[in-house]
């Protein structure tokens, strides 16, 4: 899919302004090189789950056109906030020239931003923001977003006056930082709508655990309409549900996509999915980090656009735009 | 042991005649309920300043749980204790030596990852500076190693202060847990079984130490299961039978008398006669020398014979590598030159599974730490290695079957085989000596290694024992006894030798057994 | 943990007799009335908790941690402990669902082929697993702890190595109509595996010399020496049966789920070790019951679900869970 | 585990002199070697492993976990284990910036009374919890695994419910210049506050009574109650002091990251236990030095800073991690 994934239409400020407006994105490859072949240090929350396979595929990709160099770091999960801090730290000290960050936490890392903007570390504030301004760019498709789409989806199916819909919400484990985006952004989507959530579960993002959620939940209430919430639970729910044989009266709806998502909702057994451009995100994101690097920055704010999609409109969707293609292998340190 | 060492002044000078003087401490109407049974039931006694009280009766008597009550390491179910005449509750250890009194347990209070001279100070550390600031005290490691070495000494025992107890024999860490009791005069020592494996060149020292106390006008109880050493240091005795009060009597009564107290019968004579023909040779160590080992004399150039149906002795000091040479034979130990022969056939096992199937039994010295498993029960510790060499050997078990085959093994060791099924941490140390011995009958073997096989048993117990060792004997096993206990082997064995700093330095017949001839060779 | 046990001995230890034989089982008596208490709470707070609907999606939930549970139970019964399970059941998930992915594509007229090959790789690699652990155990003579947390961590990056953290796709889809779904008059088919398993595991601890060596080897491995048990191979023995239990427990979710899967069982190996400990096992080894885990993982499993069915919050559910297993704990104290 | 020391107890003990000191302390000796062996193959594999730069941060990363690593220390020698370090880190985390950021808004011209009143609830709360835990183990006779288990999930509770799983903004930035970024002498504050806790963990252990009580009530609990010593308070205080360690690290880690974070720790206990037993303490109690553990934790980090400048890919990283440690239990094993 290298050819003409450009311009990208996304959500962007321009360098200097201070309002973001419709633009359309075009990266540094479509015209030349890297001057140089800069060092560029990635740190993932983790590497665990084709959400972030489809980064790591986006970067490197970018990077080969443009001929830099990049070392994909991994936390460990949304619980090393620590470990994080850590990792980028050595990768400095590693001989970094600019760090591009999908940070655990919205605030943990000020401090150490604050270290790196001393150092003259330039970092790429990707995917799920930080409240910091020492970021020299910041590429999101946040998760904050993801889910306002989601809410926004149903509240459209079901606007107020409607007969209530019942929904099951399940964000992902308590307390991380993505899911707590999450919920505000599609409590947000779903106001003054006729959903109505009557319960929230949370709980690591393992299938077998949001299973065993899902199950609970229908035993608890018989009238759900809708379960809505990560992609690996609704990749656990679904085999579930046919074994209940509710399939049709119970609807899943993903907040963002995966192979295994993409796949069912072409066979049209999932109600809809949110799916943001990840793979397209991840080569503006190292675009960014390389204009920054050779001071070309052309927007220092972008948000790429994401869409719900449903049976009918999942022929839109290029794969290639949002997962990593199938039996693709990570590649966590990029020498050329 | 100057009275200046003594934190209570008391008045020092000859042993106060027994009648008129005060109790030091006394106990009235104790009970002790384990559940239903009465460990000890409604037991009263008076133990006087200066005098060595024996405690006296079979395994499971009650002597400990007394003792352990006194000392305050158990809470009585009923009856109290005075204390110079006042009442007094021990909650702990600490409040009971506070008051005076001390104890050695027949089970160690011994940590083993600590060194003796750690051991031997420890709840009552020496500190430097201030000793007000409790816990927060700040340890003189070099007194506390003084101290020590001033204990070692003034017993005579050869320990080294700084080893790590774990790596003692039984028979060190009994020399350690005296020290320990030792450290401080109190005004009531009481010595649990305190020379169950100690030999007697330092069981003297012992008796020697405890001459001094007496003098001293300190009370001492004294539980033994070893007679012979009553009328040497005892004054009075008390007999205790399952748990109740039998009787107080001289410390001079008569052996068989007291036995008859103990048991409620007359026993025969305590030695079975050894019998007279034997075969041929069965076991045989021709310069045995093993690799080197810690704390005990390097075993050099060892060679013996048993034959079939003789009962060999191996007797020497505490760590003098006896116990090593025993448990070589049974492959526990490397042997760098030298070969063994079993049946003709040279023997060098690589796993005690080989050698008990080649047909060779070792019964260790120390049942808590190498001869029983304490959390299970004495039936599975029993059928354990019958499982796979017994007649009861299977893939698949017959609990059935093999609770019968052990009811009437536990007969020849005198067992009561209704408690097959309690765990073993529960049996008095005799029983568990019984329970120990009981392991190796459940597969018939020709040679059979007994490391300290009667270590606490009662003389009731031990006359078991002996006889179940003649019964083996009899059935034509050749059997080697390691053990401490001199008379014990004088009474059994056919043959002894003599171990003295790791080598085998002399060999007497039944014939010309003597006291003082074997001592001799000790050293 | 001994130092424990040590001080508690005193009240541990009292009398023979009846009342004696409840002291002593308190641990094993205390289940059956957490039991009670828990059923009983629960029903009275949510009237969909007594469906015989809800119990067997417990049971099936529950069959995952039991079998693992089992399997760790063999292990501290001969004195350790085994910290890998969790990533042997994700590896066993993702290379099983490779293989059937393979040869279902090869042979894609007979799922069985599929079938067959994916368990039987699938086992043999969690089998391997555990066995390594148990050489490492024993006879490179690594503590238990460090050795399998260790594995634990060779094993993960293994199995995100293969998967890359995806989920793996295209298993017959036979695998889970027969083993995840599956019904045998009307019980569900993995229950009827973790019940069969349940009994293997009585049967060997209770009625094999195996499993008599398995506890004196935990009691006191050194005596266990001297009366001719070679401890050494049990040991191995029992780390390979429990890295099995795990592969077993990898399969059955992967059909659950119908994916291959990096990311499950991280909990495992804490909750099979707790579903143990609550049963009264020893971390020092030489006791624990089979039934007595059954029952353990049973309680842990009916508290959770309970909680879920009363609509607790997650951070109170938190919170009621450590509370009642401490409880729990502290009625059967030994 | 005991069954294990059980069988090695033979090897434990051969040879006399110097090589009987040797092998009785392959443990502290193999943690040196393998020391060597890790700067020096990784000082050639990357060239900036030896900087001053990233030393200094390693060291002051390891600050963390190793105050936590002390504290399990401490609980472990006697005989125990603590689980809810990581969810007591995460509530003191939580709970000392709430109170600071109160407390700076109502005195907002003075920074130090936030940051003291911070500190002491901060360090209080996290006492409090291990003191709970000393108590139940103790007291309730609850065995550790499950008691500090069960605390881990209430505290964790508890801290989300405090926190709503959000960040708690707002706390002075005094406390980040001083206790997460200053230093002094150009050695980095929190270094030095680790360096301190490990001298007084160091004098505790080895020179005091309570120390020598703590080794007693570890390696034979019955033994050391018989010698006079008592067990209960002295396991109590252990526990309260290792819940102590944990609110520093707690603060600390505040401090560095100028939020209060719910989502700090979840690893430390695992990883602690791991420093302290790759440092040759004893899961079975009774043995285990401070500065062993120092070097232990030190091992752990070098490696994996080390991995990260040598740019291996997590994966290979995981399994490389544990193969390391594995290795190093193996050339130390006893
Ligand atoms: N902790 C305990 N729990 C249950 N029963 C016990 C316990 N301790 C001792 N007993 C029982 O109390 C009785 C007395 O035991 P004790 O140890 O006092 O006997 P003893 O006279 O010291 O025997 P020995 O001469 O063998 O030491 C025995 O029957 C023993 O089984
Ligand atoms: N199982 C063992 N493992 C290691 N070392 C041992 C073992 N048994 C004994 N030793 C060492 O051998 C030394 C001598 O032990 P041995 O048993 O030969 O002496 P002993 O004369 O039998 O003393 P005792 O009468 O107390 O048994 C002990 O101090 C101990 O250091
Ligand atoms: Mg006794
Ligand atoms: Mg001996």
């Amino acid at each position: 899919a290298e050819d003409a994934w450009y311009p990208l239409e996304v959500e962007a400020i321009k360098a200097g302004a201070t309002e973001r407006a419709p633009a359309a994105y075009s990266p540094l490859s479509a015209t030349e090189k890297a001057s140089k072949n800069w060092q560029i240090c990635v740190s993932l929350p983790h590497m665990k789950d084709p959400f972030f396979l489809a980064m790591n595929y986006g970067m490197v990709e970018e990077a080969k056109l443009l001929g830099v160099d990049v070392q994909t770091l991994d936390a460990g999960g949304y619980d090393k906030l620590a470990n994080q801090i850590s990792q980028i730290e050595n990768c400095v000290a590693g001989g970094a020239d600019a760090v591009v960050m999908v940070a655990v936490s919205q605030d943990g890392m000020d401090n150490l931003l604050g270290e790196l903007k001393q150092k003259g570390i330039p970092v790429i504030d990707a995917i799920n923001g930080v409240s910091s301004r020492d970021t020299a760019a910041r590429v999101l498709t946040s998760p904050y977003d993801e889910g306002l789409r989601a809410g926004q989806y149903l509240a459209a199916k079901h606007p107020a006056g409607s007969e209530t819909a019942n929904v099951g919400w399940l964000p992902g484990p308590a307390g991380a930082g993505f899911v707590t985006a999450f919920d505000s952004g599609f409590q947000k989507g779903i106001e003054g709508s006729a959903i109505k959530v009557v319960e929230t579960k949370h709980g690591d993002v393992g299938k077998e655990i949001q299973a065993a959620l899902v199950e609970d939940m229908l035993q608890t209430h018989d009238d759900i309409d809708y379960v809505v919430g990560t992609a690996v639970m609704v990749e656990g729910a679904l085999p579930l549900l046919r074994a209940k044989g509710v399939q049709d009266k119970v609807k899943l709806v993903s907040v963002y996509t995966t192979p295994g998502v993409h796949a069912s909702l072409k066979a049209g057994q999932i109600e809809a999915a949110g799916a943001a451009p990840v793979v397209l995100t991840s080569r503006v994101i190292l675009d960014t980090a390389v204009r920054v690097l050779e001071n070309k920055v052309e927007f220092t704010d972008v948000g790429t656009l994401g869409k719900v999609y449903t049976v009918d409109t999942i022929g839109e969707l290029d794969p290639l735009a949002v997962m990593a293609p199938a039996r693709y292998a990570p590649v966590f340190s990029l020498d050329q | 042991m100057t009275a200046a060492a003594a934190p209570l002044a008391v008045p020092a000078g000859p042993a106060l005649a027994v009648s008129e003087a005060v109790p030091t401490l006394a106990v009235e109407g104790l009970t002790k309920l384990y559940g239903q049974h009465a460990a000890l039931d409604d037991v009263s006694l008076r133990f006087m300043p200066g005098e060595v009280h024996v405690l006296f009766g079979e395994n499971g008597a009650g002597k400990s749980t007394l003792i352990s009550m006194i000392a305050g390491a158990n809470t009585p179910t009923s009856g109290t204790i005075l204390m110079q005449g006042r009442p007094v509750e021990f909650e702990s250890v600490r409040q009971a030596r506070a008051a005076g009194v001390r104890a050695v347990f027949q089970e160690f209070s011994l940590v083993p990852d600590l060194t003796v001279a750690e051991n031997i100070t420890l709840g009552e550390e020496p500190v430097a500076g201030l000793r007000r600031l409790g816990l927060a005290g700040v340890l003189s490691k070099s007194a506390a190693r003084a101290e020590a070495r001033r204990l070692i000494d003034d017993l005579g025992f050869d320990l080294n202060p700084d080893a790590r107890v774990c790596t003692l024999t039984r028979g060190k860490q009994q020399m350690v847990e005296i020290c320990k009791a030792m450290r401080l005069r109190p005004d009531l020592l009481i010595l649990d079984e305190p020379t169950a494996s100690l030999s007697e060149h330092d069981s003297q020292a012992l008796f020697a130490l405890i001459r001094r106390l007496t003098a001293a006008g300190t009370a001492i109880i004294y539980v033994t299961h070893r007679m012979h050493e009553i009328p040497l240091i005892g004054t009075r005795l008390s007999v205790l039978r399952d748990g109740q009060f039998v009787a107080t009597v001289p410390a001079d009564t008569p052996e068989d008398r007291l036995i008859e107290l103990m048991t409620g019968r007359s026993l025969a004579k305590i030695y079975p006669r050894p019998r007279a023909d034997l075969g041929e040779v069965v076991l045989e160590l021709s310069n045995v020398t093993l690799a080197p080992q810690v704390g005990a004399e390097p075993v050099r150039n060892a060679s013996l014979t048993v034959r079939a149906g003789e009962i060999v002795g191996i007797a020497g000091l505490v760590g003098c590598g006896k116990g090593n040479l025993a448990q070589a034979c049974f492959g526990l130990h490397r042997i760098v030159e030298g070969e063994m022969r079993l049946k003709g056939r040279p023997f060098r096992p690589r796993h005690p599974a080989d050698a008990i199937r080649k047909g060779l039994w070792y019964s260790p010295a120390d049942r808590k730490h190498d001869g029983l498993a304490l959390e299970l029960s004495a039936h599975r510790n029993m059928i354990l290695s019958g499982l796979s060499f017994g007649p009861s050997r299977g893939e698949f078990l017959r609990p059935r079957r093999d609770e019968l085959r052990l009811r009437d093994l536990v007969q020849m060791v005198d067992f009561d085989a209704r408690r097959l099924s309690e765990p073993v941490g529960r049996f008095s140390g005799g029983n568990q000596q019984k329970i120990l011995l009981g392991k190796a009958l459940v597969q018939d073997v020709e040679v059979y290694v007994f490391d300290e096989p009667t270590v606490g048993v009662d003389i009731g117990a031990c006359l078991s024992i002996y006889r179940c060792l003649a019964a083996l004997s009899a059935r034509g096993a050749a059997i080697l006894v390691v053990s401490s206990n001199l008379p014990e082997l004088m009474g059994l064995t056919h043959r002894m030798l003599v171990m003295s700093g790791g080598s085998l330095v002399a060999e007497f017949d039944r014939a010309d057994y003597d006291e003082h001839k074997i001592l001799e060779q000790f050293f | 943990m001994s130092g424990d046990i040590g001080v508690t001995a005193r009240q541990g230890r009292m009398g023979p007799g009846p009342g004696q034989w409840i002291i002593e089982n308190r641990q094993i008596l205390a289940l059956p009335v957490m039991f009670v208490l828990v059923v009983v709470l629960f029903s009275l707070a949510s009237p969909k908790f007594l469906t015989t609907d809800n119990l067997t999606n417990v049971a099936r939930q529950s069959v995952y941690l039991l079998i693992v549970a089992l399997g760790q139970l063999v292990v501290m019964i001969c004195g350790g402990l085994d910290l890998s399970v969790g990533s042997n059941v994700s590896l066993t998930s993702v290379v099983s669902s490779i293989v059937m992915a393979i040869v279902f594509a090869a042979f894609p007229e007979n799922q069985w082929y599929a079938l067959w090959a994916g368990l039987a790789v699938g086992m043999a690699v969690g089998t391997a697993v555990g066995l390594v652990n148990g050489l490492g155990v024993t006879v490179l003579g690594i503590n238990p702890f460090m050795m399998t947390l260790g594995m634990a961590s060779i094993v993960f990056g293994i199995t995100l190595y293969i998967s890359g953290g995806v989920p793996i796709y295209g298993i017959p889809p036979l695998h889970g109509e027969i083993f995840g779904f599956g019904r045998i008059a009307g019980i569900p088919i993995p229950a009827l595996v973790a019940i069969f398993l349940v009994g293997l595991a009585y049967f060997t601890l209770e009625w094999t010399r195996f499993g008599r060596h398995l506890y004196a080897a935990g009691g006191n491995g050194r005596a266990a020496e001297l009366s001719g048990v070679r401890t050494v191979p049990v040991r191995i023995v029992a780390y390979a049966m429990c890295g099995m239990m795990a592969a077993l427990s990898g399969l059955l979710l992967t059909a659950r789920l119908g994916t291959g899967e990096a990311n499950i069982g991280a909990s495992l190996p804490l909750e099979s070790i707790a579903a143990c400990v609550i049963s009264g096992v020893s971390l020092a080894g030489g006791r624990g019951r089979a039934l007595a885990v059954v029952m353990g993982t049973l309680l842990i499993l009916l508290v959770q679900n309970g909680l879920n069915l009363m609509q607790v919050g997650a951070y109170a559910q938190s919170m009621a869970t450590g509370a009642i297993l401490v409880f729990a704990m502290a009625i059967g104290r030994r």
